[in-house]
């Protein structure tokens, strides 16, 4: 079965292919079936390969097939060609399992929109894609998964594209990705520059002998590479377009922008751990750029009242969590967060949506409240995941990110171990403020949707019930030894990011207190939010006039687009502007027709010499001749 | 029949044109028709060329070289090779395309339209399969002039200044052009003792590193205005905004080309060693036209002049991947030519389409026409992606291959040039929102009707080429590399024996100088 | 003895072909042109050319000369006013410009002839009669002969063309 | 024996009498009368060259310089006269159709 690999990534094409040209004619249920039916299925294909892969000896698990060839010229040979691996095999499981999840919820959630077979088939085109990624064997390949994957975030983005916020937000997307791929396509080169080729196999082995360890060579290529994984998985820089893209749907909030899409910048990390592990410069700045953009995005997430740009932020954060475990050489650790993160994230993306199909489309939490009774199965659902992800033990959400905070101190940059522990704060805190205001006190909602708010169908509400017993078992996948389990997940990907064991030179004990500490805060978060937003429900209020400055810096994402607007945008077009008006039809165009215009002026004078009196012209001969007798004479 | 198949190609459409002379005016529909079906006829010719076209043997083939001018040694010497192959393929394709879509747009004096179509695609042909000197100026002056005609008659508003300044352009090239070719027809005449135009004997001419630089000069001014680089574009936009649909498909698709493949063709082999002193500087030109071209394209209100100046870019990338001058930059090169030929040349399709319902080209008039017009919607996005470069289309794999070139041979270049993908995302997405998104405001775009059968068939194999190209370009690369590989080894080799052995060339070009003189006297 | 003729015929062109030009009244100056002809003539008979002379004194001081007094009168020229000059620099230049001229054609006769072709070559013996002329214009000289005479008709046809009353 | 220069000379001099009537004066009559005094100038000095060389062909050449002349003095008369009827002057200036 592990042969016809090539079958994942080709039945969401047919899917999109099929509902795509034929899509208007099928209706909506076959469509629905097709678009799921081509996700499910690769899912079980991806599960049974995976098991296979389980089924090898440790060391073999490493697969290769060449489909067919793709670009020769000279010595540049690349072909579509697929690699299978422990990593990819995650990355198989959870694009395609929350994948096939979200297109069952999203077909209950789409179902009254018109565009209902343009939508499945964009979200076909996307699994297609990020499978693309994530099998490819070599980096060009990967390249066009990486800008296949930003062209469907730009169509689904903007698929409600009569809103000119959304398809501003879309075009954002699009071009903000565009910058990071620059960078990655400089990477892709400068690898294939250095190395002659672009197959990871080949670049993996010769990496060590032909790149100089901590050399420019090696710091650039990652550099460059990181670059593309900033764009691709919204970091410090490149990070404004992820909370625009919540003009989205729902759905393709939590697909894209929350499990898949935005994971691809880790799983490069991941993959290129080699070059990564011989640029110690750029395994710093990765470590230091996700620590301040987890506890950055975190505060902003703290103050936002649209249920949707909180957990954009949130996402963004989680991320930030997973570099800096890239960072600080944990990748297992990293990816291991990237699964569990997807199954949270996702949840808590689709408990939103289901929250927003039941107030028939409320955003501000201001305007929600008391929806526990209401819609139960929902707050259940969200409930876990929000245990999930403020990291209370028990849940998959602790084990990870207590990992990569563990690893973080035991490396021995206590900096950042202690950023991400105030940043698990926050995160616990702005989560249950999230639950509180929407699910607890007092309904704020308006009286118009009070009286038909009602549970989601069972089509949306299965998934979720699915990926809440995901977000609780997923962790138990890596318990930490110390913990008493076996941390298979590591072990697993041992094969991939090699045996090497961390040099503990803490003992377990230390590893208790730093459990413990992560733990206290995460419960102290959950008190501060549960005084805010429980006890005493004006105590937000009161602060927010107290500290208004910060609040607001906060409330405006720090001003950061109108700055990178000011800074960036406005100036390049008028740049574009001055050079079209000035250069280009002043003194280009301007020279041309100049030209002409002299010409036409010397003609003026010539003609002027035609006086029309006949004496003129007889002096005019005689003068000739004295010219020529002169020339004559002077010869 | 191989022998004779380049003449037959040049010659049909001539043939055509003569044959609709005699068809009386009235029934256009006679006309259009017989029009297309020539354009057809010579499209599966060129098919019938790609088939049998031998991918391994790097030289000339199809060749023909009978003696045309006895004592001035013109001879009519065509033939085509692994560069050429896929321009003269993509001639008749966006003939066939252009005729058939101009069956709507032109109302009047339809016979001279057809006529001038199919002499403007004999005159392009010949531009690509001629192997002498005189008959390549023959055919690159002739095809200027069908397309002074389709602009200066059936053109916008302004085309009288338009078709003026770009003959004028163009024409102010070709001279110092055609002077290079006398002093290059006098060195060989000095060197092997008879009198020939023809390419393939002037390449052995060693000419000396000093005549080489002006000759490269002349001819690269030449082709630089038809490319257009930097300094030379301003034609362009004029020229597309004022040109009917089929005559701007035809403009840049593949009059554009000419320039490239003539940078190419000529200068490369004829001047290797200027050629190389000569990297810095056109790549910089390149480089400028890239993100000179994509900035002010950003800034256009027309979508016509916003498509004009994005070749301006894209033909950048074409000219910095020539320059590269290693395999991956120049084969890039060469596919993205026949990649812009296609995607640009759709584009200014789908503007024609939209252009014949609502009658304007401004942007601001649109908005929002998506929900109105779905399919053309589709098609639009598809081809503007194309435009951008998106892999797994076309654009993608020619700009990716130049840019590894221009990579490989300068750091530098391949930065800046790469900053040109980022600003073609801004331009064509603004362009896309602007035009496709967005509410409906303007009462007239409610009532536009989406495209019809004809318009579907013709973009259709567009966007096949589109993704074959952009998923499985092997077999244009194949055909491609034996004569690019062959092309580069022998750069290498003239510019190395020419440099050793400068002493002696200087010789030659002495008594080239004084012995022009003599003729002149 | 000859050049005795020489001067004396030389000042009289020179003096008369200056009244041409002076005269206020075209007659006088078309006289003038008279007298310079027959000098002329006089010039050419010193010179040998006797046939010539006589061709010069019947055909232009005749019938020419006729023609123009012929003119004069029909247009009933009144004399010449030499009123403002519209164009004043036009006397200056042609002042200066004929000097310049005249300058220029003494610089090459000097720098060319002088002191060098005194003697003269052998003259042949009927060297300026009729005969020796009419033999020449008939052998050699056939064609040019009839062009001229081909030119005359024309030159006739166009002065009656053009000269002929509106009707 | 009178030596050919001082004939060049006096033809010289005819020449620019000839050509200072030519500019100067505003009667067409007069420029044309002018304009034969070049011509006669010029002949004068071919024979004089003909003389000296001792050929006939000079002669001949003044002949046919004549009926040229002839020629020329009948047809500019005519026009002289159409320049009359239509301008109603002789002045050379008022020939001034070709003004810019």
């Amino acid at each position: 079965m592990i042969d016809n690999i090539w079958l994942v990534p080709l039945l969401p094409l047919l899917g999109f292919l099929i509902n795509g040209i034929f899509g208007r004619k099928l209706g909506k249920n076959l469509v629905s079936w097709i678009g799921c039916g081509s996700v499910g299925l690769s899912f079980l294909i991806s599960v049974k390969v995976f098991f296979e892969l389980l089924s090898l000896p440790a060391e073999q698990r490493i697969f290769e097939k060449i489909v067919f060839p793709w670009i020769y010229s000279g010595f540049f040979k690349v072909n579509i060609s697929f690699l299978l691996d422990p990593l990819s095999g995650v990355m198989l499981l959870v694009v395609t399992g929350v994948g096939f999840l979200i297109h069952v919820y999203s077909v209950g959630y789409m179902y009254e929109d018109n565009g209902f077979s343009r939508f499945f088939s964009f979200l076909n085109l996307f699994i297609f894609s990020m499978l693309m990624l994530v099998l490819a064997n070599n980096f060009l390949l990967l390249y066009l998964g990486w800008e296949a994957v930003g062209l469907c975030s730009y169509l689904l983005i903007g698929f409600w594209y009569e809103k000119k916020s959304a398809s501003d937000a879309a075009k954002k997307a699009f071009i903000v990705n565009r910058i990071g791929d620059f960078g990655f396509a400089l990477g892709v080169m400068l690898i294939f520059w250095t190395f002659g080729g672009l197959n990871y196999t080949e670049v993996f082995q010769q990496a060590p002998s032909i790149l100089v360890a901590g050399g420019g060579l090696v710091t650039a290529i990652t550099l460059l590479l990181f670059m593309g994984a900033v764009g691709k998985s919204a970091q410090i820089p490149l990070y404004v377009w992820l909370p625009d893209a919540m003009e989205g749907p729902t759905p393709v909030s939590a697909l894209i922008h929350a499990a898949t899409m935005v994971t691809a910048g880790v799983y490069m990390m991941a993959r290129c751990h080699i070059l990564y592990e011989l640029a110690p410069f750029t395994l710093g700045l990765v470590a230091v750029i996700g620590a301040v953009t987890a506890i950055y995005t975190a505060s902003i997430a703290m103050v936002q009242n649209d249920i949707k740009r909180v957990l954009a932020y949130s996402t963004i954060s989680q991320l930030g969590y997973m570099f800096l475990g890239c960072g600080v050489g944990a990748f297992a650790a990293g990816i291991f967060h990237l699964m569990t993160h997807a199954f949270f994230k996702a949840l808590l993306f689709l408990g939103a949506g289901s929250v927003m199909h039941a107030l028939s489309g409320e955003l501000n939490m201001q305007k929600m409240g008391g929806l526990k009774g209401k819609i139960p199965v929902t707050f259940w659902t969200v409930f876990a995941a929000v245990l999930a992800i403020s990291g209370i033990p028990l849940f998959s959400g602790f084990f990870s990110k207590d990992e990569i905070l563990w690893k973080a101190f035991s490396q021995g940059n206590l900096l950042l171990w202690l950023i991400g522990v105030i940043c698990a704060g926050m995160t616990a805190f702005y989560m249950f403020r999230l639950l509180f205001l929407t699910f607890f006190g007092k309904s704020r909602v308006d009286e118009s949707i009070k009286s038909h708010i009602h549970e989601s169908p069972k089509i949306m509400t299965v998934p979720l019930m699915i990926l809440a017993i995901l977000s609780v078992l997923g962790g138990y996948v890596g318990i930490p030894k110390s913990l008493g389990g076996g941390n298979n997940f590591e072990h697993f990907l041992s094969s991939v990011f090699g045996e090497k064991e961390m040099i503990i030179h803490h003992s377990a004990f230390t590893e208790y207190i730093v459990m413990i500490i992560s733990i206290g805060v995460a419960l102290a978060g959950i008190f501060f939010a549960y005084r805010f937003y429980i006890s005493k429900p004006e105590l937000p209020k009161s602060l927010a006039e107290k500290y208004n400055f910060p609040y607001r810096v906060l409330l405006n994402k720090y001003y950061v687009d109108e700055f990178y607007f000011k800074i960036i945008v406005n100036p390049l077009l008028k740049f574009a502007t001055f050079l079209w008006q000035f250069i280009d039809i002043r003194i280009i165009d301007g020279t041309a027709n100049g030209l002409a215009g002299m010409v036409n002026w010397f003609g003026g004078i010539g003609r002027k010499i035609q006086t029309g009196y006949v004496r003129n012209y007889a002096l005019g001969m005689v003068l000739g001749v004295i010219l020529v007798l002169a020339y004559f004479i002077l010869k | 029949m191989s022998e004779y198949i380049l003449t037959l190609l040049v010659f049909i459409p001539v043939a055509g044109a003569l044959l609709l002379l005699l068809v009386n005016g009235s029934n256009a529909g006679l006309l259009k028709s017989l029009a297309f079906m020539v354009s057809l006829l010579n499209f599966i010719l060129s098919l019938y060329l790609y088939f049998n076209f031998d991918s391994l043997n790097p030289g000339f083939q199809f060749e023909i070289n009978r003696v045309w001018i006895q004592n001035f040694g013109i001879s009519y010497h065509l033939g085509v090779d692994g560069i050429s192959l896929f321009l003269v393929l993509l001639t008749t394709l966006l003939s066939a395309i252009a005729i058939l879509s101009s069956w709507s747009a032109i109302k009047e004096k339809v016979k001279e339209y057809m006529v001038t179509m199919l002499l403007l695609e004999a005159g392009m042909i010949g531009v690509f399969v001629s192997l002498d000197l005189f008959l390549f100026y023959v055919f690159w002056e002739g095809m200027l002039i069908p397309m002074y005609f389709l602009i200066g008659i059936w053109g916008g508003p302004r085309k009288v200044y338009a078709t003026i300044k770009f003959v004028l352009f163009t024409m102010l090239g070709s001279i110092f052009m055609l002077v290079a070719i006398l002093v290059l027809y006098f060195m060989n005449y000095n060197y092997t003792g008879q009198y020939s135009f023809n390419f393939t004997e002037i390449l052995q001419l060693p000419i000396p590193l000093n005549a080489q630089v002006w000759l490269f000069f002349a001819f690269a001014l030449a082709f630089a205005i038809k490319v257009p680089m930097f300094p030379f574009h301003t034609w362009l936009p004029d020229a597309h905004v004022e040109a009917p649909t089929a005559g701007s498909v035809l403009l840049a698709g593949v009059l554009l080309k000419m320039g490239t493949y003539g940078f190419l063709r000529f200068c490369l082999p004829l001047f290797p060693n200027a050629f190389m002193d000569m990297i810095p500087l056109f790549s910089i030109l390149a480089v400028i036209g890239i993100i000179y071209g994509a900035l002010v394209s950003t800034m256009q209100k027309d979508i016509k002049s916003l498509v004009a100046f994005s070749s301006v870019s894209h033909l950048g990338f074409v000219m910095l991947g020539l320059f590269a001058l290693n395999m991956q930059g120049i084969q890039g090169g060469v596919l993205q030519m026949i990649n812009h030929g296609i995607s640009t040349g759709a584009l200014f399709l789908i503007v024609g389409m939209i252009y014949e319902r609502r009658h304007t080209r401004m942007i601001e008039d649109y908005g929002g026409i998506a929900r109105v017009v779905p399919i053309f919607s589709i098609f639009f996005m598809i081809v503007a992606l194309s435009s951008i470069g998106l892999p797994g289309t076309n654009g993608f794999v020619g700009e990716f291959l130049i840019l590894l070139g221009a990579f490989n041979s300068r750091i530098i270049y391949a930065v800046l040039g790469a900053i040109g993908i980022i600003l073609a995302a801004v331009y064509m997405l603004w362009m896309l929102q602007r035009v496709l998104f967005q509410t409906i405001k303007n009462e007239e775009n409610k009532k536009l009707l989406d495209l019809n059968l004809r318009e579907i068939i013709i973009l259709i194999p567009i966007i096949l080429l589109i993704f074959w190209i952009g998923f499985y370009p092997q077999p244009l690369l194949s055909k491609m590399e034996p004569a690019v590989k062959n092309l580069l080894e022998y750069v290498e080799q003239k510019s190395d024996s020419i440099t050793s052995s400068s002493g002696e060339c200087d010789k030659i070009c002495e008594k080239a100088e004084e012995s022009s003189i003599t003729k002149e006297k | 003895m000859e050049f005795i003729f020489f001067i004396i015929l030389s000042l009289i062109a020179v003096i008369s072909a200056l009244m041409v030009i002076l005269q206020r009244n075209p007659i006088h100056s078309a006289l003038s042109l008279i007298v310079t002809l027959g000098s002329i003539a006089g010039l050419f008979i010193v010179l040998k050319a006797f046939f010539l002379a006589f061709i010069q004194i019947i055909v232009y001081a005749g019938a020419v000369m006729i023609l123009f007094i012929f003119v004069i009168m029909l247009l009933t020229l009144r004399k010449d006013e030499f009123g403002q000059e519209k164009r004043k620099f036009q006397r200056i230049f042609a002042i200066i410009f004929s000097a310049f001229f005249l300058i220029e054609l003494f610089i090459i006769t000097n720098y060319t002839f002088f002191g060098k072709t005194e003697k003269i070559l052998f003259t042949p013996a009927d060297f300026g009669t009729p005969q020796a002329l009419g033999r020449l214009l008939f052998t050699d000289y056939l064609l040019p002969f009839e062009i001229a005479s081909i030119l005359l008709l024309i030159a006739m046809v166009g002065a009656i063309f053009l000269a002929r009353r509106e009707e | 024996m009178v030596p050919v220069s001082y004939y060049i000379l006096l033809s010289g001099v005819l020449f620019s009498i000839g050509v200072l009537g030519f500019l100067i004066r505003r009667n067409v009559i007069v420029v044309f009368m002018s304009v034969e005094l070049m011509l006669n100038a010029a002949n004068l000095a071919i024979i004089a060259f003909a003389r000296n060389i001792g050929s006939l062909t000079g002669q001949v050449i003044v002949f046919l310089v004549m009926t040229v002349a002839a020629a020329e003095v009948g047809v500019g008369l005519a026009i002289i006269m159409m320049f009359y009827r239509n301008k109603k002057s002789v002045n050379v200036d008022d020939g001034n159709l070709m003004k810019w």
